[in-house]
């Protein structure tokens, strides 16, 4: 039954498939996460003093050998807060993106998925949602009960799902006309399947893009409800409170604001990267788009 | 001898890549006289395009050229930008092939084509403006004035092109560099615009580098052609020469490739050419073309080969080209194992009046109010209806291909994802082996989709990128058996081997193949149901011809050994009538001609399917051709509501009122053989056959060099 | 840009209102002190000196007070100021509707009447020897009856300013009351309150001259902003305390050794460098070193923290125990406060874990509630309306913070409300520091300095330990 | 168009009507009492609930609502609970000032974020390019409240060359507005930057490997005008989205940057009714919020249609 050999494809060419470069943003985004998270991580460990330890008499020392970034007002070691800070940073960030993945884009798939009237029932509560501006949704989150830190987390990753699902609609529905789904419908694939399988898959690398972008907001917004008393609780801290908090430092004790500053940049600018490598990684249209 | 108008010599180009770099022309030379038109001709990758782009020095940044390229005498390469751009568009102009995306979809067509005086030659805007009016009616277009204000997406493809050549000749180019500038377009659209190039030519003593990888537009317009293959010219010379008496192996084998619109082919497998278009970052040592060559010998792998100066103009890059045979013929057609069943027994599959209906938003707008929830008043904005498929029936034989042939936008599409329940009807029936599928649900169409598959035109867009093409035909497999499937790795493999690929390539991913290798995978994709019926929407439209030829043999072996139906669609004729038993030809959502293959290209004819056969462009030189049946305007008007024949606008025999208001009748000049149309039979009959009745002899195997 | 005679004064927090019944903080103190006057006003020491009221006599059984207005002193708007005014003033405080801080206040009052236009006359329920005390209160601004509809929008009133525009958010502007009764006063011609939220940007006001005078200025700036030549620091003692309160009907703080305990852990000194950056003064109850009644006698040392173990360990909690201390958000002292607390309460073995609440949620669900928060009180302006209604078991405000209930202690509160002499009030006033010590409600651990700083051209000013912002003697060079 | 323009000006209308709905809903949801906030701390509930009823907080909800949206329906924003002064002037104001604030950062945003992101995108992966990525990023990474101290510090009190803090009154002349406003809105576009100028990078990156591009110049158009005829146009499509939600970020959502300049916007003037439970004037100051974002959608929209005329009339289908 064998087709003549006339038209046989050719054999495998050699296996000199080229080993997929990672992108360079990729590497560098990667190692530095992978270093702020490990830091944060052994914080407990590594710390060099308890973090709520006080010490009136040390108080606003500037950096030295034995306070690396100095102390606070309270004479606690600057650099063992920000070590410890950082998780909460750190949870906040990925915790209220991971919230806001779930829920966007199980509703993006959806709206563009189905379109018609459950896209408009969707998208409409989205658009209520979306005008009202961010920091008064979380506000208004938290004033409902009081304030703790995982409401805080709930309260910032609710306010980014509706752009989470505008995202993910719109590249749904780019995709939902490709002819692989198409073949999909045709061999009779249940719509989960295609959602989760098909269009998916396909749908993350500009999905990673934003949610990297998400990761710095939530922080960020994170940092604005502490500014405005809600969230972590002292003497626990996270970046944006400890900034927050140096505020009227600033002029005289600038590296008590600096230190978490500096920490969240090199966060920030290490997400942002990862997030522009991992599009790149993730896009096979990149190796594609150098023809055999 | 005087300085040719452009010559190009010993140009090389290499591309940096990720995987090194990437020798994309090697030793180019060729020269365009005044008034001339050169074809580059060659399959895709073989660096068409990288002689245009660095004719025009558009090439990026990781481009490195060598060699030269002389216009009027004057070097080109190594130019300053400044001096470059001056160029552009005053002395060279170019046309690029896709027209959709060429236009800028955000400025308006005037301001488009006067754009080339106002910043070239610094003429004031209204009089540019002017100009770019006068242009507009030089290439043909109807009512240029209004169109000055028009934007590209308004437009149909062939007028954009139209437009794109509009803007390429009007600031006064000597030369004009074509790339592909008819690949995108339909048949008699493509006919119109060779046309109108060909005038261009003439009167303006234009000179043209004409890029193409379709051998019977080379046929229609140029003087000399080009063969390229892999960055190398293989041949060189006149188009008779070339096309008539090809002398490198690989023109033969081009021309081999092709389905031809003749009767006598039918059924034959084509002969393509095998292996793989070489990597260029790897080429291989020797003859760049040995490793696809059937006449090749050790010598040809060993040494390089020079480009051989024959007699006249004529070279070829081939040691023995003087003592090659024959492109050898695929051998005989399989017996079909599974015969043709009985005119006249049940179809397989039926669409008895099916219609589909799209709304889409109409220019210029308009409010509707309807009532929302009974009271409601809800204002919508009006839209005009589409009519995709309009009230028409077909059926598939069992065992049967049926051609579909119709210009873009005919509603071919639709009809064969109607027909597998993947679009729905706005009314009609379908029938499945006897059962009427029309109404129901989805859920329970698992028996329709185990038994009725697809397989799509765009091998990029027809494969999930991310999923190994092991899952993707697995996934077919496991959806349709009972239960698990212990030896699906065994079954995959035994699909993909049925589709010519070995069974490593279950754990590839898309982009790790060619695009004949994602047209296996596809059709392997179809097959793992085990279907009795296959839509295939233009499945070889995107390939190049000799992966063409390879997947319509790979088609037509599956139907003899299998028996599997297929409702077989493409604009282009000539594939139709090589693969087909029986040809729909369908224009504007209806179906205005259909019967066997031999009767549809033969007398008499719909209007249509004449200027259809008339436009296909055939690569013999010399052919007796009847002189092309010219259609008005390129496209057929979307009326919303539309009476009597829906060619009507467009048709160069159009009766009168008639054709406007009645329906036309259903002819049949023989059984099985009908025709929509108010001219009478005898009146029809009288056309003179489009293709030569008999077909041409040496189409069928080779050429001989004689 | 602005006219020689106009001062910029730098605040930090919004106003509520302008209604001066209702006011609550600070900044609305300060409008309500700078446009209207009242009967009394209170000096320095918290004595009441004439006002509107020349003079004042009370009847010997301090039941029935006689206030006599001065006859030239006039509203804004031009009409005289008399007994009907004062009397609706009074009567509006008391109407709950009005839901005026200061009701409790009045409640005393049994009878008014106006004698005639210049006198008004007041029957009080219990003798009262503070009464002209209160009228020097800041809510008990006298407001004219027939422009109470404005009072909100447009505040008319008898004192040195006038109103001219309040913009929310942005600033209040004051101008010059020609017509003032006292002569000469005020100096300026206008008054900027700028209301700016952030020290630092405030601060940063003050050193480039944007505004002349910054009211409160925050704890942490004063060390920098002393360094300024250009700018002044004046700060004063107040009796604006903060503390510890201990819910004295909720376990664990039902024992009084437990918290007795806990007051002996805190080690005040530090907490005011702490939580104050050393401006303020630790003090046993909210009566202020700088008050005659303090008791000097009583030292605050360094904490005691083995005698605090043995008390708990009597109490039974040996190894101590868990406890949520709930500090208001945006108050950075208190929330200081607790956090020092939660460290000073470590050695015995009391886990603090500290929860910021937002201030209306405070006041709502927390105070009066919760079992241990951090609180604070600004001055008030008599010794007896600082602590009976905290201390006594049917006071006002011990219902609302700490549920304290010691028998000794309202005997002690009631005799010096009544008693006829300042020594006899001074002894009393001394035996309840001693019994707050030893059964204390929560710790009151320091006084606050109210701190401003001012530009060096301005002259003749001085805080007030109120927190007023008196600007009558005020200019700029 | 037309047409359109009404059709999305009637959608508007039922999203705010469903939001009055919605923040009437949460209001009464809000743990706090407004009567408790104005009877102040250690009111006696007899003073509270006195207090309620003077506000009519002690009727049904419907009729408090229908009250209140009656209200409005009538051009009555109400009266604020705790300033005791009509909303709609306070609110007004306000919105005034955050208007300002909002139109000299958005001028910032775009001119500076939509520069960087074509200089960016022409020299893609140059020096430059990563310069602009840095700069954008350590924009982004720290809260606006850091960027704002910072500012004041260097531009307000060493340098002295503007105001700290404040808006100017209305009547002090251009001048004095435009110094007030220009920290904090320097401030907004630190933050926002990053979101324009990486988003025009990406697309203009795209269109400038666009057909169109390269064809217009084979056409022999300079190259001034191929980037910003032919490529910016269509490369700003994605911008205009982006930068309609900045609008309604920049209106309402400045919190943090007007506390910190003491900038008296409409921000501010909300998280002082949220914190005061001043219902009124939190119901009409999210509702005018929201009816501004909503608009500026609208208005990217048909900036979107008239940039890209492909879709000008054609969004009927939805
Ligand atoms: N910018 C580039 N960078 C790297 N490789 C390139 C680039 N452009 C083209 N190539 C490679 O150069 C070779 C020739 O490309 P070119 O586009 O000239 O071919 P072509 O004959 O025009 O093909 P087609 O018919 O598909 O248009 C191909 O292998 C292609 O992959
Ligand atoms: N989802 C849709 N919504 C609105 N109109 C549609 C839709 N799909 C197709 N059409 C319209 O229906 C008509 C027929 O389209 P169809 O794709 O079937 O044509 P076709 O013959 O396959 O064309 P081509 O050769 O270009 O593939 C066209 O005018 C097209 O614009
Ligand atoms: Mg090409
Ligand atoms: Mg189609």
């Amino acid at each position: 039954m064998a087709a003549p050999a006339l038209d046989r494809a050719p054999a495998a060419p050699r296996r000199r498939r080229p080993a997929r470069r990672l992108p360079a943003a990729l590497l560098w985004g990667g190692a530095i996460i992978a270093a702020v998270v490990i830091l944060i991580a052994l914080a407990p460990a590594i710390a060099p003093y308890p973090y709520d330890e006080m010490n009136i008499l040390a108080r606003l020392q500037p950096p030295s050998a034995a306070h690396w970034f100095g102390t606070d007002e309270f004479g606690r070691d600057v650099l063992s807060r920000v070590l410890i800070g950082g998780r909460l940073s750190l949870i906040m960030g990925f915790g209220a993106t991971a919230l806001c993945l779930a829920l966007g884009v199980p509703l993006g798939l959806l709206a563009g998925y189905r379109r018609g009237r459950v896209d408009e029932a969707i998208m409409r509560v989205m658009d209520v949602i979306m005008s009202f501006p961010p920091i008064l949704l979380g506000l208004l989150v938290l004033a409902v009960g009081t304030p703790s830190f995982w409401k805080a987390v709930l309260a910032v990753g609710l306010v980014y799902v509706p752009s989470m699902v505008r995202l993910t609609r719109s590249v749904t529905l780019n995709l939902v006309s490709e002819e692989f789904i198409v073949a999909a419908h045709a061999r009779g694939e249940g719509a989960a399947y295609i959602l989760f399988s098909e269009i998916l898959p396909n749908a993350w690398p500009p999905i990673a893009v934003e949610a990297s972008l998400k990761v710095t907001f939530a922080i960020l917004l994170g940092a604005s409800l502490s500014f405005l008393g809600m969230g972590a609780q002292p003497p626990s801290s996270d970046w944006g409170l400890m900034i927050s908090g140096a505020r009227p430092l600033v002029n005289s004790a600038p590296w008590v604001a600096l230190a978490p500053g500096l920490a969240m940049c090199l966060t920030v600018i290490g997400i942002n990267l990862l997030g522009d490598g991992l599009r790149e990684a993730l896009d096979p249209r990149m190796v594609r788009a150098h023809r055999q | 001898m005087a300085e040719p108008l452009l010559a190009i010599s010993d140009l090389s180009l290499t591309y940096e890549t990720p995987r090194g770099a990437l020798q994309a022309l090697d030793g180019v030379s060729l020269a365009v006289e005044a008034g001339e038109a050169v074809a580059v001709v060659g399959e895709s990758g073989s660096g068409k395009s990288s002689v245009a782009l660095a004719i025009m020095g558009l090439l990026g940044r990781e481009a490195m050229l060598s060699g030269s390229i002389r216009f009027e005498g004057r070097e080109l390469t190594g130019l300053d930008a400044k001096a470059r751009r001056e160029l552009r568009g005053r002395a060279i102009g170019m046309v690029f092939q896709d027209p959709f995306t060429s236009l800028n979809p955000s400025l308006t067509i005037g301001e488009q084509v006067a754009e080339p005086l106002v910043y070239g030659r610094d003429l004031r805007r209204s009089a540019a403006l002017a100009r770019a009016i006068a242009a507009l009616g030089e290439v043909g277009l109807a009512n240029p004035a209004a169109l000055v204000t028009a934007y590209p997406h308004q437009l149909s493809g062939g007028m954009q092109q139209r437009v794109l050549i509009a803007a390429a000749v009007i600031a006064g180019p000597r030369l004009l560099v074509l790339d592909e500038p008819t690949t995108a377009l339909d048949v008699t659209v493509e006919a119109q615009i060779l046309d109108l190039l060909d005038g261009l030519r003439r009167d303006r003593r234009l000179g043209m580098l004409f890029i193409t990888h379709n051998l019977g537009v080379v046929n229609r317009i140029a003087d000399r052609v080009c063969v390229l293959y892999a960055g190398r010219v293989v041949e060189l010379g006149s188009r008779e020469e070339v096309l008539g008496s090809p002398a490198h192996p690989y023109t033969k084998g081009l021309l081999a490739s092709l389905p031809r619109l003749s009767l006598g082919e039918r059924g034959r497998r084509i002969a393509p050419i095998p292996g793989r278009f070489p990597d260029l970052t790897d080429p291989p040592a020797g003859c760049i073309f040995a490793p696809r060559c059937p006449f090749v010998e050790e010598r040809c792998r060993a040494e390089t080969q020079p480009l051989l100066e024959l007699a006249g103009s004529r070279a070829v890059r081939c040691w023995k080209s003087g003592a090659l045979g024959a492109w050898p013929a695929p051998g005989p057609p399989r017996a079909a194992t599974h015969p043709l069943p009985a005119q006249g027994s049940a179809p397989l599959v039926a669409a008895q009046t099916l219609s589909k209906l799209y709304q889409r938003g109409r220019a210029g707008g308009g409010l509707a109010w309807s009532r929302r929830l009974g009271v409601l008043p809800w204002p919508r904005l009006r839209s005009e209806i589409v009519r995709a498929v309009d009230r028409l029936s077909l059926a598939v034989g069992r065992g049967e291909v049926v051609g579909l042939v119709g210009e873009s936008g005919s509603g071919k599409s639709t009809l064969g994802r109607i027909m597998l329940r993947l679009v729905e009807p706005s009314s009609g029936r379908i029938l499945f082996d006897g059962a009427d599928i029309t109404a129901l649900p989805q859920k329970a169409l698992a028996g329709l989709r185990k038994r009725a598959q697809i397989i799509f035109q765009n091998p990029d867009s027809s494969l999930n990128p991310r999923r190994r093409v092991g899952e993707a035909i697995g996934r077919a497999v496991v959806l349709h058996a009972d239960g698990r499937v212990p030896d699906l790795r065994a079954r995959v493999e035994r699909l993909l081997d049925r589709v010519g690929l070995p069974p490593a390539y279950y754990d590839r991913y898309p982009h790790q193949l060619s695009g004949g290798e994602k047209q296996r995978v596809g059709i392997a994709r179809a097959l793992a149901t085990g279907p009795r019926f296959i839509v295939c929407d233009e499945p070889v439209s995107a390939l190049d011809v000799s992966v063409q030829a390879t997947i319509l043999n790979l088609l037509g072996d599956i139907r003899d050994e299998l028996g599997v139906s297929y409702l077989f669609i493409s604009h282009d004729l000539s594939v139709v009538a090589h693969i087909a038993d029986r040809i729909a030809v369908m224009y504007s959502g209806r179906i205005c001609e259909m019967g066997t293959a031999e009767a549809v290209l033969a007398p008499p004819y719909h209007p249509y399917t004449e200027a259809l056969l008339s436009a296909a462009p055939t690569p013999i030189p010399g052919a007796q051709r009847r002189q092309r049946v010219r259609l008005r305007g390129d496209s057929a008007p979307a009326a919303a509501e539309r009476a009597g024949c829906p060619f009507h606008s467009r048709c160069p025999r159009k009766l009168g009122a008639i054709c406007e208001t009645m329906e036309p009748p259903l002819l049949e000049p023989r059984p099985g053989h009908s025709i929509a149309c108010h001219l009478p039979l005898a009146e029809l009959a009288r056309v003179p056959p489009v293709i030569p009745a008999e077909p041409c002899a040496r189409a069928c195997g080779g050429f001989d060099p004689s | 840009a602005l006219a020689a005679g106009t001062l910029r004064v730098a605040v930090q927090s919004n106003l509520n209102t302008l209604d001066p019944a209702k006011a609550k903080i600070g900044e609305e103190y300060i409008v309500d002190i700078l446009v209207y006057s009242g009967l009394t006003r209170l000096d320095d020491q918290g004595r009441a000196q004439p006002d509107l009221a020349e003079r004042w006599t009370a009847s010997a059984d301090q039941k029935t007070w006689t206030f006599y207005l001065r006859k030239d002193a006039k509203f804004h708007n031009g009409r005289t100021v008399d007994a009907e005014d004062v009397i609706k003033t009074v009567q509006r405080i008391l109407d709950p509707a009005t839901g005026s801080p200061n009701r409790a206040n009045f409640q005393i009052i049994d009878k008014m009447d106006a004698v005639d236009p210049s006198t008004v006359r007041f029957e009080l329920k219990i003798p009262y020897a503070g009464f002209a005390d209160i009228f020097g209160d800041r809510q008990a601004r006298i407001v004219p009856r027939d422009a109470l509809a404005t009072l909100t929008t447009h505040p008319v009133g008898s004192g040195p300013f006038m109103f001219e525009s309040y913009e929310p958010g942005n600033s209040v502007v004051l101008v010059k009351n020609p017509h003032y009764y006292v002569p000469g006063v005020p100096k300026l011609d206008k008054v900027v309150l700028r209301i700016m939220p952030e020290g630092a940007a405030a601060v940063s006001a003050l050193e480039t001259g944007e505004v002349d005078l910054l009211w409160n200025l925050p704890l942490e700036s004063i060390a920098e902003v002393k360094k300024n030549p250009e700018l002044v620091v004046d700060s004063v003692p107040t009796s604006t305390w903060d503390g510890l309160i201990m819910n004295c009907s909720q376990k664990p703080f039902t024992d009084t050794r437990v918290r007795k305990a806990v007051e002996m852990a805190i080690d005040k000194k530090a907490m005011v460098q702490l939580a104050l950056f050393g401006n303020g003064t630790p003090t046993h109850t909210m009566i202020p070193p700088s008050s005659p009644f303090y008791d000097d006698d009583i030292k605050i040392g360094a904490p005691d923290i083995a005698g605090a173990k043995k008390l708990l360990a009597e109490a039974g909690y040996a190894d101590g125990f868990d406890i949520t201390l709930y500090v208001p958000a945006g108050r950075p002292t208190r929330e200081r406060l607790g956090l020092g607390a939660r460290e000073m309460l470590k050695p015995l073995g009391i886990k603090v874990a500290i929860q910021e609440v937002p201030w209306d949620k405070f006041i709502s669900d927390i105070e009066g509630k919760a079992t241990f928060f951090t609180d604070g009180f600004f001055s008030r302006p008599t010794i007896d309306t600082s602590t009976y209604p905290f201390f006594d078991s049917s006071g006002s405000w011990n219902t609302t913070l700490w549920h304290y209930k010691n028998p000794e202690m309202d005997k002690l509160l009631d005799a010096a409300r009544g008693a006829r002499s300042e020594d006899e009030q001074a002894k009393l006033y001394k035996q309840f520091q001693v019994l707050a010590l030893e059964d204390p409600p929560g710790v009151i651990a320091y006084v606050q300095n109210h701190v401003n700083a001012y530009r060096k051209n301005v002259t003749g000013f001085h805080s007030s330990p109120m927190l007023w912002l008196d600007l009558r003697e005020v200019a700029i060079q | 168009m037309a047409f359109y323009v009404l059709k999305r000006l009637l959608a508007i209308a039922a999203i705010l009507a469903v939001m009055s709905v919605l923040i009437f809903l949460i209001t009464q949801i809000l743990p706090g009492n407004v009567a408790q906030v104005i009877a102040g701390q250690f009111a006696s509930p007899e003073t509270v609930a006195a207090v309620a009823h003077r506000l009519g907080l002690d009727q049904p909800l419907l009729v408090q609502y229908w009250r209140w949206a009656s209200g409005i329906l009538g051009g009555d924003l109400g009266v604020s609970l705790v300033m005791e002064r009509p909303v709609a002037p306070v609110l007004f104001h306000a919105l005034g000032n955050s208007a300002l604030l909002a139109a000299l950062s958005f001028v910032f945003v775009v001119l500076v974020g939509i520069g960087l992101g074509i200089l960016a995108a022409i020299r893609h992966g140059g020096i430059l390019d990563h310069c602009a990525s840095i700069f954008t990023y350590v924009g982004i990474s720290v809260p606006e409240f850091f960027w704002g101290i910072v500012l004041i510090l260097v531009f307000a009190r060493y340098l002295d060359w503007l105001p700290s803090g404040g808006a100017a009154a209305w009547g002090e002349g251009l001048g004095p507005w435009i110094s007030h406003l220009v920290l904090p809105a320097a401030t907004l576009t630190f933050t926002l930057i990053a979101h324009v100028s990486r988003l025009t990078r990406s697309s203009m990156i795209e269109t400038l490997r666009s057909q169109y591009v390269r064809n217009a110049r084979a056409k022999g158009l300079p190259e001034r005008v191929v980037l910003l005829r032919h490529a910016l146009r269509n490369a700003l499509l994605p911008t205009i989205t982006v930068l309609a939600i900045d609008v309604g970020w920049l209106i309402g959502g400045v919190v943090v940057v007007e506390a910190v300049f003491a900038y008296p916007g409409i921000g501010r003037l909300l998280i002082f009714a949220i914190q005061h439970h001043d219902l009124p004037l939190i119901q009409a100051s999210i509702l005018v919020i929201a009816a501004i974002y909503c608009l500026a959608n609208l208005i990217a929209d048909l900036l979107y249609a008239y940039f890209n005329p492909k879709i000008r009339y054609g969004r009927a289908s939805a």
